[in-house]
C-alpha cells in the first residue's frame, strides 16, 4: 500500500511488557474467543503475540478472572470456584396446583400412605412429579415401607410440613366434622342423598384410619 | 452547517468592522451565536469587548438584512430592539429619575451572556474530545451473562390444605354409587389373590398384609376385603395349604403356608 | 432470629485477597457499573466491598484493562490509550448535531437545568428532537422539578453519561471547576428582572442535587 519506505521505529515492536497490555485489552473487549493469529493480526508489526500470552496468562494464575484457552482460541473466564457469585437466585414463590396439594392433604390426613392409596382416594393417578415436588418441599418423606405383598413404600409428612402449617403433630389435622362446622365442606347435599350418616362414617374412618397408621 | 463543527473557530466568520457584512442568518444559531460571532471579530477578550460597537455591529446586520428583503426571525428582531434601547442607555446622559438598570448594568449582562456561551461551546468540544465508550475505551466484549437461576418455590396455607382434603372427601359424598358398586371384593378375588401370595408366606404373617391395593382406606371397601379374604383364608386351611392362629379374641390374625411348617 | 450464637466460621468473612478476586470476578462477567452495595450483595457476608475495590483498582493501575469509577459504581474498561487497536469494536453512534452537543454540555455543566435555562445560554430555542435524541442515548434524564413557579422540570446527565465519557462524576467534567471560580455557572439574571430571588434558591439546588446524586 505504501511504497515509501517507512522509519524503521515503525517497525519496532512496544515491549513485551506492552504488547502484554495490548493483548489484555483486545481478549477483554473482542465479542469472542480469538486465536494467536487473529490476536497477532490486531497487534503493532513485530509483537509476539504468543510470548504476550504466556505472560499474560501467568499473571492471571489464581486471579479471580483467568485466561483461558478455549481450543485454539483464548479468553478471560470467571475463576471456576467463583462460578457460584455470578448466578443470580431470583426465588419466586407459586401456589402449590391442585393436585400437589390435595395429594399433600391425603398424606397428612392417612400417613403413612403408599401412592395407591392415596390413588385410591383422590380417584386419579397421582403423577411422580407430584409427589417429587412435595419430597423437594421437604414438606413429605418416605416412611417405611409396608409389610404388605410389594412392600410398597409410604409416604409421611416431616417436621418441615408441621411447621409451615403451625401444627403440633399431623394429629391436629381437624377431622372432617370440624371442617364442616368451620365451613370449609360444601354442604350441599346431593339431592336425595342422606347427609348425615355418610359423615358419621367419616369421621368413624378418620379415627380408624389413624388406629391402623399406628397399629 | 456541517453537524460535527463544535469548535467556533472553525466557522467562516463574516469579517470585521466596517468591511461589508456577509448577511446570511442561516449560519448562526440564533441572535446570541450571531452576536458572538461579530464579538469575534474584534479580537479581544470578552470581557473587554465594546459591547457598543458590537450593538452596532449588530444593527448594521439587521439593517443590512431588511434592505436586502431578507426576513429575519422574530428573535433577531427581539434582539435588535433590545440592542438599539441597551445603545440609547449607554449614549444619553443618566436620567436621575430612572430607576431601572444602567446602560452599564445591561452592556455587563450582555458580555456575561457571550462569555458564557463561548465557554460553553468550548466545554462542548472539550467534552467530546475526552475518551468515549466505545470509541476509545471499550466494556468487556463477552459478557458472561450472569446465570440467572430462577429458583421457583411453592406455598400453600393450611387453609388450603383443609379445602383440598374437604374437596376430596365431598368428592366421596357425591358418589356414592360409584362406590357402592365396586365395594364389594369378592371371595373369588381373594382367594385368587390369596393363592398367589401365600407361597411367599414362610412365616406368620398379620391378616391385614394380605389385603389388596386400594382397598385399605375406604372403610366400606376394607371391610369388604377384610371379610372375603378372611374367608377365603379358611378356605385355603381347609384344603390343607394354610395354618391360621389367633392369640386371643380380637388378636391379629395370622397365617402362613403349611409346608413352611 | 436465631437465639443461639452461631458458629463464628459461618461469618467469617474470606481474606482481603480472596474478597478482591471475588469483586475481580463479579465486575469481569458484568458489562454495566455496578455500585457497591450491588457488589456488597454477591459478597458473602462479612465482606468490605470498598477495601477489596480499592486494592484491586491498585492492582490494575497501568494495565490494558482499568477498574474505574462511574459515579458510584465500578467497571473494568480497556485502558483508553489502546483504543487503537479495538477500532473494529467502535461502535457506530449518530453523529450529533452541534445543537445537541452544546445542549448535552449545559445540561451537564449547569445541571440540574431547565429548558428556559438551557434557552437563554444558547438564545435560541431547544428543539424537542435534541433533548429526546440526548435522552434516548441515555446520556441526558428529567431530574427533579424546580421549586420555582411553575415547577419546571430539571435536566441532569446519567451515570451512562458518565461511563461513556469516562467520568467519575459531573465535578470531573474538564474545566469545571475554573468555569465556577469565573462565576459562568452562575445563573445570572437580566437586571431589572425580578428572578433575583429565585437565583439564590437554584444554587442551593444545584448543591443540593449534586450532593444527592452522589450520595
Amino acid at each position: 500500500m505504501q511504497p515509501e519506505p517507512l522509519p524503521d521505529s515503525l517497525f519496532d515492536a512496544p515491549p513485551l511488557a506492552e504488547q502484554e497490555r495490548m493483548v489484555e485489552a483486545i481478549l477483554f473487549a473482542v465479542p469472542e474467543p480469538m486465536n494467536e493469529a487473529a490476536i497477532s493480526n490486531r497487534l503493532p508489526m513485530g509483537c509476539d503475540a504468543k510470548a504476550a500470552l504466556e505472560v499474560l496468562r501467568g499473571r492471571y494464575q489464581g486471579r479471580g478472572v483467568q485466561l483461558v484457552k478455549v481450543g485454539e482460541a483464548w479468553a478471560f473466564r470467571t475463576a471456576p470456584d467463583l462460578g457460584f457469585l455470578l448466578s443470580r437466585e431470583t426465588v419466586e414463590t407459586r401456589k402449590l396446583s391442585r393436585a400437589a396439594i390435595e395429594t399433600l392433604a391425603i398424606i397428612a390426613y392417612h400417613q403413612p400412605v403408599t401412592r395407591a392409596e392415596i390413588e385410591e382416594i383422590r380417584g386419579v393417578s397421582v403423577s411422580r412429579g407430584t409427589v417429587d415436588q412435595l419430597i423437594e418441599l421437604d414438606w413429605v418423606k418416605l416412611g417405611r415401607r409396608k409389610m404388605t405383598p410389594g412392600r410398597p413404600v409410604t409416604l409421611v409428612v416431616t417436621p418441615h410440613f408441621l411447621d409451615h402449617f403451625g401444627l403440633e403433630s399431623a394429629r391436629d389435622l381437624p377431622g372432617i366434622k370440624e371442617l364442616r362446622e368451620a365451613g370449609l365442606l360444601d354442604n350441599r347435599p346431593m339431592p336425595g342423598s342422606l347427609d348425615e350418616p355418610v359423615e358419621e362414617g367419616d369421621d368413624e374412618d378418620q379415627d380408624e384410619m389413624f388406629d391402623w397408621k399406628e397399629g | 452547517m456541517p453537524d460535527d463543527i463544535f469548535d467556533i473557530s472553525d466557522l467562516d466568520l463574516p469579517e470585521t468592522g466596517n468591511e461589508p457584512l456577509l448577511v446570511d442568518v442561516d449560519g448562526y444559531e440564533g441572535p446570541l451565536d450571531l452576536l458572538l460571532t461579530l464579538s469575534r471579530n474584534q479580537k479581544v477578550d470578552l470581557r473587554k469587548i465594546s459591547i457598543l460597537a458590537l450593538a452596532e455591529q449588530y444593527l448594521a446586520f439587521v439593517d443590512a438584512a431588511k434592505q436586502l428583503r431578507i426576513e429575519l426571525a422574530a428573535d433577531y428582531l427581539v434582539m435588535a430592539a433590545w440592542l438599539a434601547f441597551l445603545k440609547s442607555r449607554l449614549l444619553l446622559p443618566v436620567d436621575a429619575d430612572d430607576d431601572g438598570p444602567s446602560g452599564e448594568e445591561l452592556a455587563a449582562h450582555l458580555a456575561f451572556q457571550l462569555e458564557r456561551l463561548e465557554a460553553m461551546r468550548r466545554s462542548a468540544a472539550r467534552l467530546m474530545a475526552r475518551d468515549q465508550l466505545g470509541r476509545d475505551f471499550f466494556v468487556r466484549g463477552q459478557g458472561e451473562a450472569e446465570e440467572r437461576r430462577r429458583m421457583v418455590t411453592y406455598t400453600a396455607s393450611l387453609l388450603d390444605l383443609l379445602q383440598a382434603y374437604a374437596r376430596i372427601k365431598t368428592r366421596e359424598d357425591f358418589e356414592p354409587l360409584h362406590l357402592q358398586r365396586s365395594a364389594i371384593y369378592t371371595m373369588e378375588q381373594a382367594l385368587e389373590r390369596l393363592r398367589g401370595l401365600i407361597g411367599h408366606a414362610v412365616d406368620w404373617n398379620d391378616l391385614e398384609v394380605f389385603l389388596p391395593e386400594g382397598w385399605l382406606v375406604d372403610p366400606g371397601k376394607r371391610r369388604s376385603a377384610l371379610a372375603s379374604t378372611f374367608a377365603a383364608t379358611l378356605e385355603l386351611v381347609k384344603l390343607g395349604q394354610v395354618q391360621i392362629r389367633q392369640a386371643e379374641i380380637f388378636a391379629p390374625i395370622l397365617l402362613r403356608r403349611v409346608d413352611a411348617a
